[in-house]
């Protein structure tokens, strides 16, 4: 499983949260915590204000579309000790898919929540501007979901490349 | 007895001058104040990230020049990066050296276009926006040279590089930067002390460090405010650990300090450039990857310091030959989180300033 | 190397042929100043309407001429005119206005073209150079694609309000040229109170720009409009203060009178009032709504101001009128500060026109070579400029002349001694005024130094903040 | 008055004043008003003209069209409801009234003085000859009284103007 140069392991990272907030740590991997869904906002809260873990910043936020559930993934960093805490949430209902917002602790949610409910249809609670981003209001559906547009059976996705078995394209 | 008038609402855009592009600000304004400020964007907007799960690793690439137009070498090479993390693909030191050049080169033809937009924001007729397009053009002549095209260039590939420089490419690119700390001492000497210059950025559009840092907000913005933040520094990827170059902080986090902030970076990466060229290894400037890559399941976050800030790729493999997900952090939309914070109470020309100063492109905000 | 120093270029461009036609060029060129200069020497062109360096002299001669043929022949016009010189008004009226309409008309298209070449130079480009010799027909090509552009109103737009302003911005334009002194008998309407009516027209142009604004039904308009209206108000009062200035020192609101006296005292007024021509420009161009004072139509804010709406041949007239006000203004300075037609006792020797035109197209450059370098100042800011400091300033040195002026009456036969003696006064006050006031308004440079960004190599988040901040 | 021309303008320019004056209460448009009367000031000094004083001509264009006139269409921009007609006013009749008894009182002057009497003394003093130093003369000497009272009126009306519309706690 690959890491980003300066990724703290998952699983010491899910240690020192479940010793502090047991409810919230669901899992954990070499390069990710996995949080329930519920205790996101106590969770990041913490990951913030711990000295030792420091994220200060969000520094990225997406969803992605399991197709039986969403995963919303924070990409947390420590300016000041210069390390990176990934972080992932699952939202089990794949219809109403539905998470705290994480605006009160990280204000540069604002624009990044709203580009995933815009896009993935994922409801952030409590986000004080949760509109739409970059469709319109009322835009049929969410663009990014995998059943977007799926025509009868067809799964998105590209299945195999057309040269994959002839061996390597001549220049 | 007071005299106040009814609070109107502006359109800025999706078509004015200061956009930059397909942008729109739908502002509530009494008299010349900003008493609200609403960002309405998606004009440009052709959803790639839905558009990438549909093509290989490699197919993809082109697409990233089409977010941010004016960095396409950095957005390349952002998401190679992250392909690489993700296949495990190593890159050959020569290829690294190549990329460090032509990020750097694209750094400086985007912060050109950016102070010089700058500039024009704050009122002068074009003329320093004319001043730095003359080297812009001469670096992009120089992609021209490598690669055939001057925006969208598509150089970057995953393991390496598209192409080797032509011969043409070394004189031509030594030339440059021997003459290219003159030309920025000369914006310097035009700009830097002006004082209606000075009157209109000083004290406009204030981030401080720790609002800058909890909104997520990356690149000159925040090393404006103070926070030496760089990823060149912080996780030095291609070769970025080799160079002896700093990172130029603010004090102030005003319109004024980005614009100096971005100046310097200018000259930092002038040196980083000559560095490079001067140790530039030999051997392939690129590895040889199946055609179709089929990368482990798993996902990678890979990320350069933009000219912008933070340009992030987070690429997810189910195992197919296309992506299952690839998102782009886009420091452009981030960067303006706090634009409502910025611009509220504020009067429109300083607004513009701000606007102007933060340097967003609108193609990488819709992507 | 540089194409100027590459030697193949170099003897080409030195070809004998090339090199030949030069010389005889510049030879025609002497011979044809040789021979004017003795046509000037032996004085056979004095007074006389062939003079080529007053071409008044032919219109005053030809009047002179249409008396004499009229005055013995009283016929029914005559009768009930009740005046025999009629005539001769009439002739040189239309002579005048002819002169004058032809004379806006053909600068401002020269001066489209020279002010984008100029501005192309200054940006390190050509400028327009395809349509004609150099471009020269740029402005041409301009005109009529302006005139064959459909003229949109805006819905909602007051029609007539809408048509009115144009028409009504050009003729203050044209206007403000009839009491300016080209040459000694060169003056359309030499009145007496030439400043004030300068003034008076210069007042006239905001209303129209105000009514271009709030007809056009735009939030844009409407703000370039109310920002004009502002601003006109406000820098009216340092550009009258400091035309009074020179009237005062001169002792005539005559724009011909104070050319002479600069011409008699063989002095220019900018030695004597720097101070009130840093007063009467800077007050003049925010009157011209040119950079940096172009908030009024500040592209990168309100798109253009007042003229949002304004397409075709109605935003070129704007578009003109502001080129031609610009030109204006270049024609006061040079004839109100630099001499006028006047050049120590050239003015005998050269067209004086042409003397006054040279100063005109200097004054006129430098208002280009602002446009092409300056960045804006904020409306605020400029409002706190013309009040707090222009005014102040201009009601000072307005004071200091009126006791100058008194004096210099007093001590006429000095000449040379009292206006050097005020020349020196005056530099000195424009010196410690400028800086003073200034200063007393709390600008202080070194109080708080410009903080260059520091280069650092370690990353760090807020602690690093703290610890830059503590060792700084 | 002695040559036609002069006569023809003097028609021309008192239609012009009249009607425009008229077109003031007319019009609906507040605006349109401000604008007939900015016609009406005009009309005026070409009047002033026509009689050779220039001087007060050009101070009735800098002064009436020039500044006060957008003294008036500032007022009215600030105006609520500026876009209302004018029309309505309780003010109509007795404005009226007041209006045609100043006209009236102005014709019996016009037609009770003794003009020529008047104009021939004038021609005496040689005043019309440079009208603006017999004005500089005339405020420094005769009225000069009168015209500092005038000041200090304007500077109280200014004070007074300011201290009205101050709000308080403005800076």
């Amino acid at each position: 499983m690959p890491r980003g140069p300066r990724q703290l392991a998952g699983r010491d990272v899910a240690a020192r949260l479940g010793a502090a907030l047991p409810a919230a740590v669901a899992g954990a991997t070499d390069e990710r915590v996995d949080i329930a869904a519920l205790s996101i906002v106590e969770a990041l809260r913490w990951l913030r204000d711990d000295a030792e873990l420091d994220a200060a910043q969000l520094s990225n936020l997406c969803a992605v579309d399991r197709y039986d559930h969403f995963e919303v993934v924070y990409h947390l960093q420590s300016l000041d000790r210069n390390h990176q805490i990934v972080v992932h949430a699952r939202v089990e209902d794949y219809l109403e898919p539905e998470l705290p917002s994480c605006y009160p602790v990280y204000r540069g949610a604002l624009l990044q929540e709203r580009e995933v409910y815009d896009l993935m249809g994922v409801r952030f609670t409590g986000h004080p501007d949760l509109r739409r981003l970059f469709l319109w209001d009322g835009y049929p559906g969410f663009p990014l979901r995998k059943d977007f547009l799926q025509i009868g059976g067809h799964h998105p996705g590209l299945p195999g490349f057309p040269f994959e078995t002839a061996g390597r394209q001549q220049r | 007895m007071t005299t106040a008038s009814d609070p109107y609402v502006l359109n800025i855009g999706p078509q004015h001058p200061s956009t930059h592009g397909v942008f729109r600000l739908r502002v509530v304004m009494d008299g010349e104040h900003l008493q609200d400020v609403d960002m309405v964007v998606g004009y440009l907007h052709r959803s790639m990230e839905k558009l990438a799960e549909e093509r290989t690793y490699a197919q993809n690439i082109p697409f990233t020049d089409r977010t941010d137009y004016l960095a396409a070498m950095s957005n390349n090479l952002g998401y190679c990066l992250a392909a690489e993390l993700l296949a495990g693909v190593e890159v050959p030191e020569r290829a690294s050296y190549l990329r460090v050049i032509f990020a750097e080169l694209q750094r400086i033809a985007s912060h050109s276009m950016a102070n010089g937009t700058f500039i024009n924001d704050a009122g002068a007729w074009q003329t320093p926006l004319m001043y730095m397009f003359r080297e812009r053009e001469k670096i992009l002549d120089l992609f021209e040279m490598t690669c055939g095209a001057r925006l969208t260039t598509n150089y970057m590939r995953i393991g390496g590089v598209a192409f080797e420089p032509p011969p043409e490419f070394y004189p031509a690119v030594d030339a440059l930067v021997a003459e290219l700390p003159d030309r920025i001492g000369e914006y310097t000497e035009l700009l830097v002390d002006n004082e209606i210059l000075l009157a209109r950025a000083r004290d406009v559009g204030v981030l401080s460090p720790a609002d800058a840092i909890n909104a997520s907000i990356t690149g000159p913005v925040l090393r404006a405010s103070g926070v030496p933040w760089d990823l060149r520094k912080a996780e030095p990827y291609c070769a970025y650990d080799r160079f002896d170059f700093g990172i130029p902080v603010g004090h102030h986090g005003d319109c004024y300090d980005r614009f100096l902030v971005r100046l310097e970076e200018m000259r930092q990466s002038v040196r980083i450039i000559r560095q490079a060229l001067d140790g530039l290894p030999s051997g392939a400037h690129k590895t040889e990857i199946p055609l179709a890559l089929r990368p482990e399941p798993g996902e990678a976050y890979a990320r350069v310091e933009g000219p912008r800030g933070e340009l992030g790729f987070y690429v997810v493999s189910d195992g197919g030959p296309a992506p299952f997900r690839f998102h782009i952090r886009a420091p452009s939309l981030i960067n303006l989180s706090l634009l409502r914070e910025m611009a509220v109470g504020s009067s429109l020309p300083d607004a513009i300033v701000t606007l102007g100063s933060l340097d967003i492109v609108v193609g990488e905000i819709d992507r | 190397m540089s194409a100027a120093l590459d030697p193949i270029r170099l003897r080409a461009r030195l070809a004998p042929r090339t090199l030949a036609r030069g010389v005889i060029a510049f030879a025609a060129f002497v011979a044809l100043n040789v021979a004017i200069a003795a046509l000037v020497v032996s004085g056979a062109l004095d007074g006389e309407w062939y003079d080529f360096r007053d071409l008044g002299l032919g219109v005053q001669q030809l009047r002179e001429w249409l008396d004499e043929q009229t005055a013995d022949q009283p016929g029914w016009l005559t009768d009930i005119l009740r005046s025999t010189t009629w005539l001769s008004y009439l002739v040189t009226a239309l002579l005048g206005a002819t002169g004058i309409l032809s004379f806006v008309g053909g600068v401002l298209l020269v001066l489209i073209w020279v002010e984008r070449r100029l501005i192309g130079r200054i940006q390190v480009r050509r400028g327009p150079n395809r349509v004609g010799p150099f471009g020269l027909l740029q402005p041409v090509a301009d005109a009529i694609k302006l005139i064959q552009k459909e003229t949109l109103i805006p819905v909602g737009a007051d029609r007539v309000m809408f048509f009115l302003p144009p028409v009504l911005v050009f003729i203050p334009g044209l206007l403000v040229w009839a009491p300016v002194p080209w040459a000694p008998h060169m003056t359309y309407v030499d009145t007496n109170v030439g400043v004030l009516y300068l003034v008076a027209i210069g007042s006239l142009a905001t209303l129209a720009i105000f009514m271009a604004g709030w007809s056009s039904n735009n939030h844009y308009a409407l703000l370039g409009a109310m920002r004009t209206v502002a601003m006109m108000i406000s820098y009216e009062i340092p550009l009258a203060l400091s035309l009074l200035t020179v009237v005062v020192l001169t002792g005539s609101a005559q724009l011909s009178a104070i050319v002479e006296w600069q011409s008699v005292h063989n002095v220019w007024i900018v030695v004597l009032l720097p101070l009130t021509l840093f007063t009467f420009f800077f007050a003049s161009t925010a009157e011209l709504n040119r950079t940096p004072n172009d908030i009024a139509e500040a592209e990168s804010e309100i798109v253009a101001g007042f003229h949002t709406e304004y397409s075709g041949m109605k935003f070129g007239l704007f578009y003109a009128v502001e080129l031609g006000n610009a030109v204006a203004v270049s024609a006061l300075t040079a004839a109100l500060f630099l001499g006028g037609w006047s050049m120590f006792g050239l003015q005998e020797w050269v067209p004086a026109y042409l003397l006054f035109a040279t100063k005109v197209a200097a004054v006129y450059f430098v208002l280009v070579w602002l446009r092409g370098t300056l960045p804006r100042f904020r409306l605020d800011q400029l409002m706190a400029f013309a009040w707090k400091y222009l005014i102040p300033l201009a009601l000072l040195n307005l004071g200091v002349v009126a006791i100058e002026a008194a004096l210099f009456r007093r001590w006429e036969g000095e000449g040379v001694v009292v206006l050097g003696g005020f020349a020196l006064a005056n530099g000195l006050l424009t010196v410690v005024a400028v800086r003073g006031w200034a200063r007393f308004l709390g600008y202080a440079p070194e109080r708080e130094p410009l903080l260059r960004p520091t280069l650092t190599t370690g990353v760090g988040g807020l602690r690093a903040v703290d610890r830059m901040r503590t060792t700084r | 008055m002695e040559s036609t021309g002069i006569i023809i303008g003097f028609w021309a320019l008192a239609g012009l004043t009249v009607g425009s004056a008229a077109l003031v209460f007319v019009v609906r448009n507040l605006l349109h008003a401000v604008l007939a009367l900015v016609l009406s000031f005009m009309g005026m000094a070409g009047l002033f003209l026509t009689l050779s004083a220039d001087f007060i001509a050009m101070a009735q264009v800098l002064i009436y069209a020039g500044a006060i006139s957008v003294l008036l269409v500032f007022a009215v921009m600030l105006t609520p409801l500026a876009s209302r007609d004018n029309g309505n006013s309780l003010f109509a009749l007795p404005g009226l009234a007041i209006g045609g008894a100043f006209a009236l009182l102005l014709m019996f002057l016009a037609v009770d003085v003794d003009w020529p009497e008047l104009r021939d003394a004038a021609l005496a003093d040689r005043a019309f000859a440079d009208t603006i130093e017999a004005v500089g003369r005339s405020l420094v000497d005769r009225y000069a009284f009168a015209f500092q009272v005038a000041s200090a009126l304007l500077l109280v009306a200014l004070i007074g103007a300011i201290a009205l519309v101050r709000e308080d706690g403005a800076p």
